[in-house]
């Protein structure tokens, strides 16, 4: 109780220590594992209802207009890959995405797609650019 | 706590969003005096009072308690004064030794019950003491709070017309409080428009409509 | 130390003594709760989700349906100070962080005691299984005393305010909604039974637990003095 | 009133025209993106600046509401609430632009992408803020009441905007300067966005002079009165 001003300055930086430890120690959690995408293994073994991330294998893209098939595999970060069926109308940019979410569960082969979230190239590049330079991506 | 205190209170104003309710008010209270604050209603006397113990911030001005001239910080104010004000009521649904019991406990106090059983013998509530307070006539009610009041026997009491609804008796019996408050060194505070009252002031304050 | 705790265990006991007097607190919150499940049993019941989609939906469900109850009746504390006329008394008594720490030992209990209610009638009527209890119960207990010590935040805030009643949902959820989302993951990560995902879940309502304390203790007396 | 300084004469002039040359650049000087439907990624010209905006305001009003906590100096106040108004319109400004483009890329214009919601969040919470300046007549109290909202606000978003759009995998394009901290974006695209991004900050800072100045001749007119 020797100076209240300096006693709350104290106070306040302890608190403010404790707020950013607290965050801290939330954001690795985060981080880590709040991602909502199994692995395609995990996908292949549950049989569940999962989200399933990974970049589409260029030229695997099959789709029949009359029965809006669309067949195509995906790859993961490494190197499995996934046969997805959906059944619906091919989504408009289909072809130039680099990334795919597909929302559905696995069985009798095949990864059964109900619904599929497509990514376009975030690249803020000239078109003249990026066209050079297409499919070259890390 | 036997120390004096001296409240003195300079170039208060308030206004709530459009409503002016005073301008430019000052004054000061030594121990051993009673300041009466007068003023037709709606003259800001509650709201003065509201400020002066520091519920309330001034629009402008400053309130200041000192304690041989050493100023008491705002957020200790609280343990220097206790208030008896119409706008302020008891939890209805303890009964009388209840509600002194907690707030003896909240204030820290020691030996707290007997200090609340002889608060509630001295407002002459002590046949009284376990009934609900919602049970209470508005005149107990009052009583009650003059106890609550001088609970914790502070250097400074407000009190926003302490005698509506006592009886004649207990308005005697308040005046000869305020009179032993004021022998002991206490700084009163007193709103009222109360001709009687009005009297016990050494000091006056008058607010204008 | 003992002395705060002693004291905040007045306010405590005092709130809990009125409250089970007049049960307005409990029966706010308790109807709310009753209400809304029943509403929701009765439209979604425990057989119309697909299997698949049970333990997110379930768990989603759930902690809307305690969310909707504690906004129902979580600002009752301190408007109720308010209403009666007691705040300044209690104001003036009582030390500010005496006054913060009881009223929010009282939310925490009542959002105990409601949780206690409603999570087994929801189990009954919604069909609800829990694989892992242990980690639900710490969801449980996490996630209720982080929504205790928010709403206690905002429950004094705005019982200094006017139009109250819409005011504390208004202001209260957008401080809620990331817990939310974090405690629906956990419920139903202990829902599956994945150790993992609950633990993820628990740190993300603790850290967010943990700022609304220190803030709370920062901040309350300057809102409860204000 | 004074008249208005040289200087500022020349700051506004200068404003005018740099803001004019960066609408000009963003259509004539930048390259159209590859991968993007169209023209369309010319909004990120003004979609990222007012977004940068909103967030800033969002900033500035936490500071000033904690240097009113500890000053009691109404000019912070009026500093809060004029960040908070701006930051409110150009929060929605970036939502609706955002929404925009999002109908043109994704085909729907609100999908709640993790994003998307957390500037929800943000219009939330400005939202309330003014709910609760609305609510309370005294002018002190609702100084410091909304100045504690604004800092709860500001201790539990960042969960949000800053910290659920980095973990969740989402269809926004990435940003400017992404995970592993390279700039990944065309050299003339780069320069007009920065060029942009100054522009809009030298706009916010005009237009919040302007409302402090307002809010400020607003309130001494009140205290003409007093």
């Amino acid at each position: 109780m020797t100076d209240p001003r300096k006693q709350r300055r104290i106070w306040y930086a302890i608190g403010g220590v404790l707020i950013v430890a607290f965050l801290a120690y939330g954001a690795t959690s985060f981080k880590s594992n709040l991602t909502p995408y199994v692995s395609f293994h995990e996908a292949e073994q549950s049989g569940k209802q999962v989200q399933v991330a990974g970049a589409l294998v260029n030229g695997s893209t099959r789709y029949v207009d009359a029965a809006k098939e669309l067949s195509f595999t995906m790859a993961d970060a490494e190197g499995g890959t996934l046969q997805v069926l959906y059944k619906g109308v091919k989504p408009g940019n289909f072809e130039e995405a680099t990334q795919i979410v597909a929302i559905g569960s696995f069985h009798n082969g095949a990864f059964h797609a109900e619904q599929l979230l497509v990514k376009c190239p975030s690249k803020y590049q000239g078109l003249e650019e990026a066209s050079g330079k297409s499919g070259s991506r890390t | 706590m036997s120390e004096g205190v001296r409240l003195e209170f300079d170039g208060l104003a308030k206004r709530f969003d459009l409503r002016v309710v005073f301008r430019a008010v000052s004054g000061a209270a030594e121990p051993g005096e009673v300041l009466a604050i007068t003023g037709p209603n709606g003259s800001g006397k509650s709201t003065l009072l509201t400020i002066l113990c520091g519920l309330l911030r001034a629009t402008r001005g400053e309130v200041r308690y000192l304690a041989d001239s050493a100023e008491i910080p705002r957020d200790r104010w609280r343990k220097y004064l206790g208030i008896v004000a119409p706008a302020m009521s008891l939890y209805e649904n303890l009964d009388a030794l209840e509600n002194l019991r907690f707030l003896a406990l909240v204030r820290g106090m020691r030996d707290s019950e007997a200090r609340c059983c002889e608060c509630l013998e001295a407002v002459g509530l002590d046949p009284a003491r376990s009934t609900t307070v919602r049970g209470f006539s508005t005149g107990m009610h009052q009583r009650l709070k003059i106890a609550q009041a001088i609970l914790h026997d502070p250097p400074v009491l407000f009190l926003d017309e302490p005698g509506s609804n006592l009886d004649p008796a207990g308005q005697d019996w308040l005046e000869e409080l305020v009179a032993r408050e004021r022998g002991r060194g206490k700084t009163v505070v007193l709103a009222t428009n109360d001709r009687r009252e009005m009297e016990w002031g050494t000091r006056r304050v008058a607010l204008s409509g | 130390m003992w002395r705060f705790l002693a004291e905040s265990g007045a306010v405590f006991a005092k709130d809990l003594r009125t409250e089970f007097r007049t049960r307005v607190a409990l029966n706010a919150l308790g109807l709310f709760a009753v209400t809304t499940l029943a509403a929701v049993s009765y439209t979604i019941g425990p057989y119309r989700i697909a299997e698949n989609d049970r333990p997110f939906l379930l768990a989603a469900l759930l902690w809307i349906v305690i969310f909707f109850a504690a906004m129902a009746g979580l600002d009752r504390t301190f408007v109720k100070e308010e209403d009666t006329h007691t705040a300044p008394l209690l104001r003036l008594s009582a030390d500010p962080l005496v006054v913060w720490a009881g009223k929010l030992l009282f939310n925490f209990v009542l959002l105990g005691v409601l949780i206690a209610i409603l999570v087994p009638l929801y189990m009954v009527l919604m069909g609800f299984r829990v694989d892992s209890t242990a980690g639900f119960l710490l969801v449980l207990g996490a996630g209720g005393y982080t929504l205790a010590v928010t709403t206690t935040m905002v429950a004094a805030i705005i019982a200094r305010a006017m139009s109250r009643g819409a005011l504390f949902s208004v202001l209260s959820l957008p401080l809620l909604l990331p817990l939310l989302i974090f405690l629906i993951q956990g419920t139903r990560a202990a829902v599956e039974g994945s150790a993992e995902g609950v633990s993820e879940a628990l740190r993300a309502v603790v850290s967010l637990g943990g700022v609304m304390t220190v803030v709370s203790v920062v901040l309350f007396p300057v809102v409860w003095n204000e | 009133m004074s008249r208005p300084s040289p200087l500022g004469t020349v700051l506004r002039w200068g404003l005018f025209a740099w803001m004019s040359l960066v609408i000009w650049a963003a259509f004539f000087y930048a390259p159209a993106a590859a991968g993007f439907q169209g023209q369309s990624s010319r909004i990120v010209f003004f979609h990222v600046p007012t977004a940068w905006v909103a967030t800033l305001a969002f900033l500035v009003s936490c500071i000033a509401s904690i240097r009113y906590l500890r000053s009691r100096d109404p000019k912070e106040d009026i500093r809060a609430s004029a960040a908070s108004a701006l930051g409110l319109t150009f929060a929605i400004l970036a939502t609706v632009t955002g929404s925009i483009f999002a109908r043109i890329m994704w085909g729907s214009y609100w999908n709640w992408d993790p994003r998307e919601t957390s500037i929800t969040f943000l219009l939330l919470i400005y939202a309330a803020y003014f709910a609760l300046r609305a609510a309370i007549a005294d002018p002190e109290r609702r100084a410091t009441m909304s100045a504690v909202y604004a800092i709860l606000a500001f201790v539990t978003v960042p969960f949000l905007v800053f910290v659920v759009p980095r973990i969740y995998w989402s269809l926004h394009p990435d940003t400017i300067i992404n995970t592993q901290g390279r700039i990944k974006m065309d050299s003339r695209m780069f320069q007009v966005l920065m060029g942009s991004l100054f522009g809009f900050t030298g706009l916010f800072s005009w237009l919040y002079s302007l409302e402090c100045r307002v809010e400020g001749i607003r309130r001494r007119r009140q205290h003409e009165v007093l």
